[in-house]
């Protein structure tokens, strides 16, 4: 069963995308295409651009580019911040999101934070949980999301390594269900799957 | 993948302004602290300026008045402050929902927290500052209604200034002289009560005013948030 | 002297002491406030100026002047433990504080319902009254700071510090509003008090006064033991007292 | 008593509101302050207890007791084999 | 491994009142604002009791000083909220200087850029109520003192509800009341000034309780922060 | 030429250290004990007690844990919150820095700032820094640190490939002039220097 059943194109597409923070050009005719099934890892050294590019391609940022960009269908934006609420418990953060795209109900956020290993935290507020699982909160959303397009701006921050694995593997299990995923990170993936690569370097080239 | 279907747009509103509320709740000081605020600059007023009742009476309109606006504007940047700065607002901008709607769930929150509470208790307050009984409904009632202008037009000031580091005096600059009609209905709305005049003119301009703040800022606040996550 | 300091530190010892205490303190407080109230309310003839109304003060007074006293208890509590880091010292310093804070409210209120008759207005800054208020604010300060930490260590050394500036304070602030008052000239209205009161009417107040003072020790060991328990309930000694208290 | 009858009491000559209602909020209040104290020592009590008793059938279940012939021991004993 | 020692305690607190300075400078608004607070309230006044100058000029020394305490008030909460929010404050404990003299830095920035910058002038605000010219230097001497009580009070607050996720505006709460004997003192020495009466004693009060919380204010923010950083 | 010349015993000493947070105990009597030229590396799925660990090691926490702690240099603590203010430069930053253990000349900064890669960044408002970019200004008071002893809660976080070799590096620097380094990561590190290596398990054994 494919999430993208209505829209069988592509996914996301930017074309000649010319970025510019502060004094800086990032990077200059930059053309993205997504298709259903595909993976994409920006990668750069830090300060190359990722998380402006994200930004741009979510519809966040739209001062200081150029070129044209294409989103049809809904997305999913993960940031640095987690948009989790220090006052709320990891359930009502979840049921509660901002993020208006799905009514959840109760079983599947319980069943979305036990899938990131919070199962026995629902319903401690959220100030006192550690940094990873701070995060988990927030990643536990693409348990629950419904947007085809995915963009993760560093999901791996202060995941622990059987966290990492597990993401990964949603990630592929989402790519074989039609979806499209875009991600930043550092590390290297090890994800058994064709991944689309991007490099930004410094200076402006690809 | 959950079978879910994207909430409508005023059950999403419904979910925000409960969710708001909670985070209010779960912070009972955020909730009682306009109140005691309230309750502590109108205890200062006399030692500032002596305690003779009839002082106070004359002035006690106009004490109201003023606090309230000041205890409106001083939580009013807190609106969009905590979910600029962990990234819910993000988020909100991204949802399908019309923004208007949501933003004014926001302020719809922001008000039952401080104005309609305010305008609650205010008897409270005008009793121990001798304002005489009737004048009681009037103040609360002008309060009701002028605070839900406060909350709205906070919420541009506060949309516009969340995300600037740097800057945003100029903002309460343009903001406050929009806070001034509604302070001189609402002690005019008082005065009115205390001369024996009619008060419904005065609490029609301010229903108008709340009608059409309703309509417009909205608009602006959603602008405003949108350039505030871009900045 | 030291041994009994140091006897006091230890949880189970105050608990007992505390539950022998409440067991013959309270139902004796009790009786003493529904003599003084009752004696006041049924038997004493009214105020010559004031009529009946006066027959608040019964009630009024004992709760305003035990409120002042509790701030002082809570803040010597408040010194104790953190100074001597002594964990039962801030167990009493938090058990005071809504008791002071009560005791204070029923002083403002029926403060403000006598004053209805009396002068005919529910409010008047007078130097006493806005101490009175400011009271009020200190206690609810104390008690919303507890509140809002998470971590009770660090409340209770928190509001340790906060009483503890207090009583630097208290006389400060004390000093200064009836100081202001006198600068104002304020508006006709007095206390009727300070004036000789008539032994018949004396000696139910003092009744009075010796059931608050009675009933406040009585609600701050309460208060105290139910804390004790909280906090120690992982230990032994709680487990048992909950196996065998059934 | 200084009140004739019982009207006479209760009106205090036009202060009776004042002075029972000064009272009634009073006590009430004084009556709050003494009970809350004790009834939040009792559900504590009980809280902890319920607590010794969740540990205690935890317990059972971890390390099951043969000897014991409690209705969760057969429980386990029954699903040991399969696990 | 550059070669240089630990800073002694004075050079560093120093290198805090620059940093802090600079950070207030580079936040125009957090400069601007309590001006532009006391400028609004000031303005506002007139609004909503009527603009009668004898009865303006009567509650004038009143009015300014309210003003002047709401502003250092609101302001307090900021004096280490951001050290707080981005951890510069876990440093600073880790410092080995004494934090005695270190949270003094902190308080003294407060009081420059709120407290002194409002004595300087409040010359203009007290023409604005009517004030007559020979109560100005009493207001401003007096502002002098009472706002550095009024921020070293303010720290302790500030120091004791930073860490705290659940209080709001707690601060407010908690500090009113020790401000209230300086609004008083603070009213007085304007009314003496306007009587003709000596100011010296006034003066001298507030210079004494300014005294009192430089000694011993530190103490209590200090402890206060080594909580809120561990809660 | 060592740093830490006069104290030739342990940097750091913990014994029967408990530690509860919450209703939860996250371990019970650990021991730990680090001498000059040892690297520890704290390993722990997400809320095992790493973050916690190294905060009642540095001192910053005081309450819910049992047992001793010595501490008989000065150290530095790098936590989860960078300690930079967006509002000044990284030069100011590092110069008027609130960790007093330094009097920083304005080359040693530029020098240290050039060493993790914000070489031309020095005089950017921080706010204007990537997430990576950000977290280096902080990591540059590494380069100027003169404490012997290094209490890093996850270093590498943000931090591109490139900077984490080079933070490992520095670490094996650090370690053979005398100091001693504990560090969490979910990372595993590649560095070519003896790691003791501390595993908290959640269940609260070591
Ligand atoms: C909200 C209003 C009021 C408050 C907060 C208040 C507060 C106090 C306090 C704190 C005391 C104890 C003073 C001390 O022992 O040092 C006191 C005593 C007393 N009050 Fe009130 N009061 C209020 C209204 C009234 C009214 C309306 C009356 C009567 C007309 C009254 C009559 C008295 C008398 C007779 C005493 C005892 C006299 C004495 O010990 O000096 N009070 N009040
Ligand atoms: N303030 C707090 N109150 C109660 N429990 C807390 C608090 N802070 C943390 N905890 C709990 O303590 C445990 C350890 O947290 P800690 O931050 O030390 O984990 P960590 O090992 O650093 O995890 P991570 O890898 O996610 O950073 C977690 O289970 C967390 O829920
Ligand atoms: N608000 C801004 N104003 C000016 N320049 C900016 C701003 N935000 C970012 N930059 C600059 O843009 C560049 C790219 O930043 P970006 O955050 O996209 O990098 P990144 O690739 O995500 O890096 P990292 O790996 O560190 O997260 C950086 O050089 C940064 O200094
Ligand atoms: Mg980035
Ligand atoms: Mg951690």
């Amino acid at each position: 069963m494919s999430i993208t059943s209505g829209c069988d194109g592509l996914l996301l597409q930017c074309s000649a995308l010319t970025l510019v923070r502060g004094e800086r050009e990032l990077f200059s005719g930059l053309d993205v295409s997504l298709r259903p099934g595909e993976v994409l890892q920006v990668e750069g050294e830090n300060g190359a651009g990722k998380t402006s590019l994200l930004r741009v391609l979510a519809g966040l940022a739209r001062y200081g580019y150029e070129g044209e960009i294409t989103r049809p269908v809904p997305l999913l934006y993960i940031g640095h911040l987690s948009a989790v609420k220090e006052l709320l418990t990891p359930r009502e953060n979840l049921a509660w999101h901002v993020d208006g795209h799905a009514d959840y109900r109760d079983s599947d956020v319980c069943a979305a934070l036990a899938k990131v290993g919070l199962a026995g935290y629902e319903d401690v507020p959220s100030h006192q949980l550690s940094a990873g699982q701070h995060r988990r909160v927030n990643l536990a959303r693409l348990h629950l999301s419904r947007q085809p397009l995915w963009l993760l701006d560093e999901p791996f921050t202060a995941i622990d390594r059987d966290g990492v694995a597990s993401l990964e593997h949603l990630f592929v299990s989402h790519a074989k269900r039609g979806g499209a995923v875009v991600l930043t990170s550092h590390q290297p993936l090890r994800m058994e799957y064709p991944l689309t690569r991007l490099m930004l370097r410094a200076g402006g080239d690809l | 993948m959950t079978e879910t279907t994207a909430p409508g747009a005023v059950s999403f509103c419904l979910r925000l302004l409960r969710r708001q509320l909670t985070l209010a709740i779960r912070r009972p000081v955020a909730v009682g602290n306009p109140l005691l605020f309230f309750a502590m600059v109108v205890a200062l007023f006399p030692l500032g300026i002596g305690p003779a009742p009839e002082t106070l009476a004359g002035f006690a309109p106009g004490i109201l008045w003023i606090v309230a606006l000041l205890s409106n504007l001083l939580s009013a940047d807190g609106i969009f402050r905590s979910d600029f700065d962990d990234g819910s607002l993000e988020q909100l901008l991204l949802a399908p929902q019309p923004l208007y709607l949501s933003v004014l769930a926001y302020v719809a929150a922001h008000w039952l927290v401080t104005g309609v509470l305010l305008a609650l208790v205010s008897p409270l307050f005008a009793a121990m500052l001798d304002l005489p009984v009737v004048a009681w409904p009037s103040l609360a009632a002008g309060l009701f209604l002028g605070s839900g202008v406060m909350s709205l037009v906070g919420g541009i000031g506060a949309a516009l200034t969340v995300g600037l580091r740097r800057g945003g005096m100029l903002i309460s600059l343009l903001i406050l002289p929009f806070y001034m009609p509604v302070l001189i209905f609402g002690t005019a709305t008082v005065q009115a009560a205390l001369d024996g005049a009619p008060v419904q003119p005065f609490l029609a301009l301010l229903g108008s005013m709340l009608c059409l703040s309703i309509a417009l800022a909205p608009l602006a606040i959603s602008a405003g948030l949108r350039i505030s996550v871009d900045a | 002297m030291w041994t009994l300091f140091h006897k006091f530190g230890s949880p189970p010892w105050l608990y007992r002491l505390s539950g022998s205490i409440l067991r013959w303190l309270l139902p004796i407080s009790l009786l003493a406030l529904a003599m003084g109230v009752g004696w006041g309310l049924l038997f004493t003839a009214p105020d010559f100026r004031q009529g009946n109304s006066y027959r608040i003060i019964y009630i009024h007074v004992p709760a305003a002047v035990v409120a002042l006293a509790g701030y002082y208890v809570m803040a010597i509590a408040g010194g104790i433990s953190l100074i001597w880091k002594m964990k039962m010292a801030d167990v009493a310093m938090h058990a005071a504080a809504p008791v002071g804070a009560a005791l204070t409210f029923i002083a403002l209120l029926t403060g403000a319902v006598w004053g209805k008759p009396t002068w005919g207005t529910w409010w008047v800054w007078d130097a006493r009254i806005t101490s009175m208020l400011i009271l009020l604010f200190l206690y609810l300060g104390v008690m919303a700071l507890y509140e809002a930490f998470d971590n009770k260590a660090a409340a209770a050394r928190a509001c340790a510090i906060l009483s503890l500036v207090g009583t630097v304070n208290i006389p400060i602030i004390y000093k200064s509003v009836d100081w202001w008052y006198s600068l104002h000239q304020p508006a006709s209205i007095k206390f009727t008090g300070e004036s000789t009161i008539d032994p018949s009417m004396l000696y139910p107040l003092l009744l009075s006064i010796i059931a608050f003072y009675a009933l406040f020790t009585c609600c701050l060991l309460a208060n105290m033991r139910a804390e004790i328990l909280q906090r120690e309930r992982r230990t032994g000694w709680v487990q048992r007292l909950a196996s065998e208290n059934h | 008593m200084y009140f004739d009858s019982l009207r006479a009491l209760l009106e205090m000559d036009g202060h009776g509101f004042y002075v029972w209602s000064a009272y009634g909020i009073s006590l009430l209040v004084i009556a709050l302050l003494v009970v809350a104290p004790f009834r939040r020592r009792r559900r504590l009590l009980s809280a902890i207890r319920a607590g010794q008793q969740r540990e205690a059938a935890a317990a059972a279940r971890r390390t099951p007791q043969p000897a014991a012939g409690s209705l969760s021991s057969e429980k386990e004993s029954l699903n040991a084999p399969r696990a």
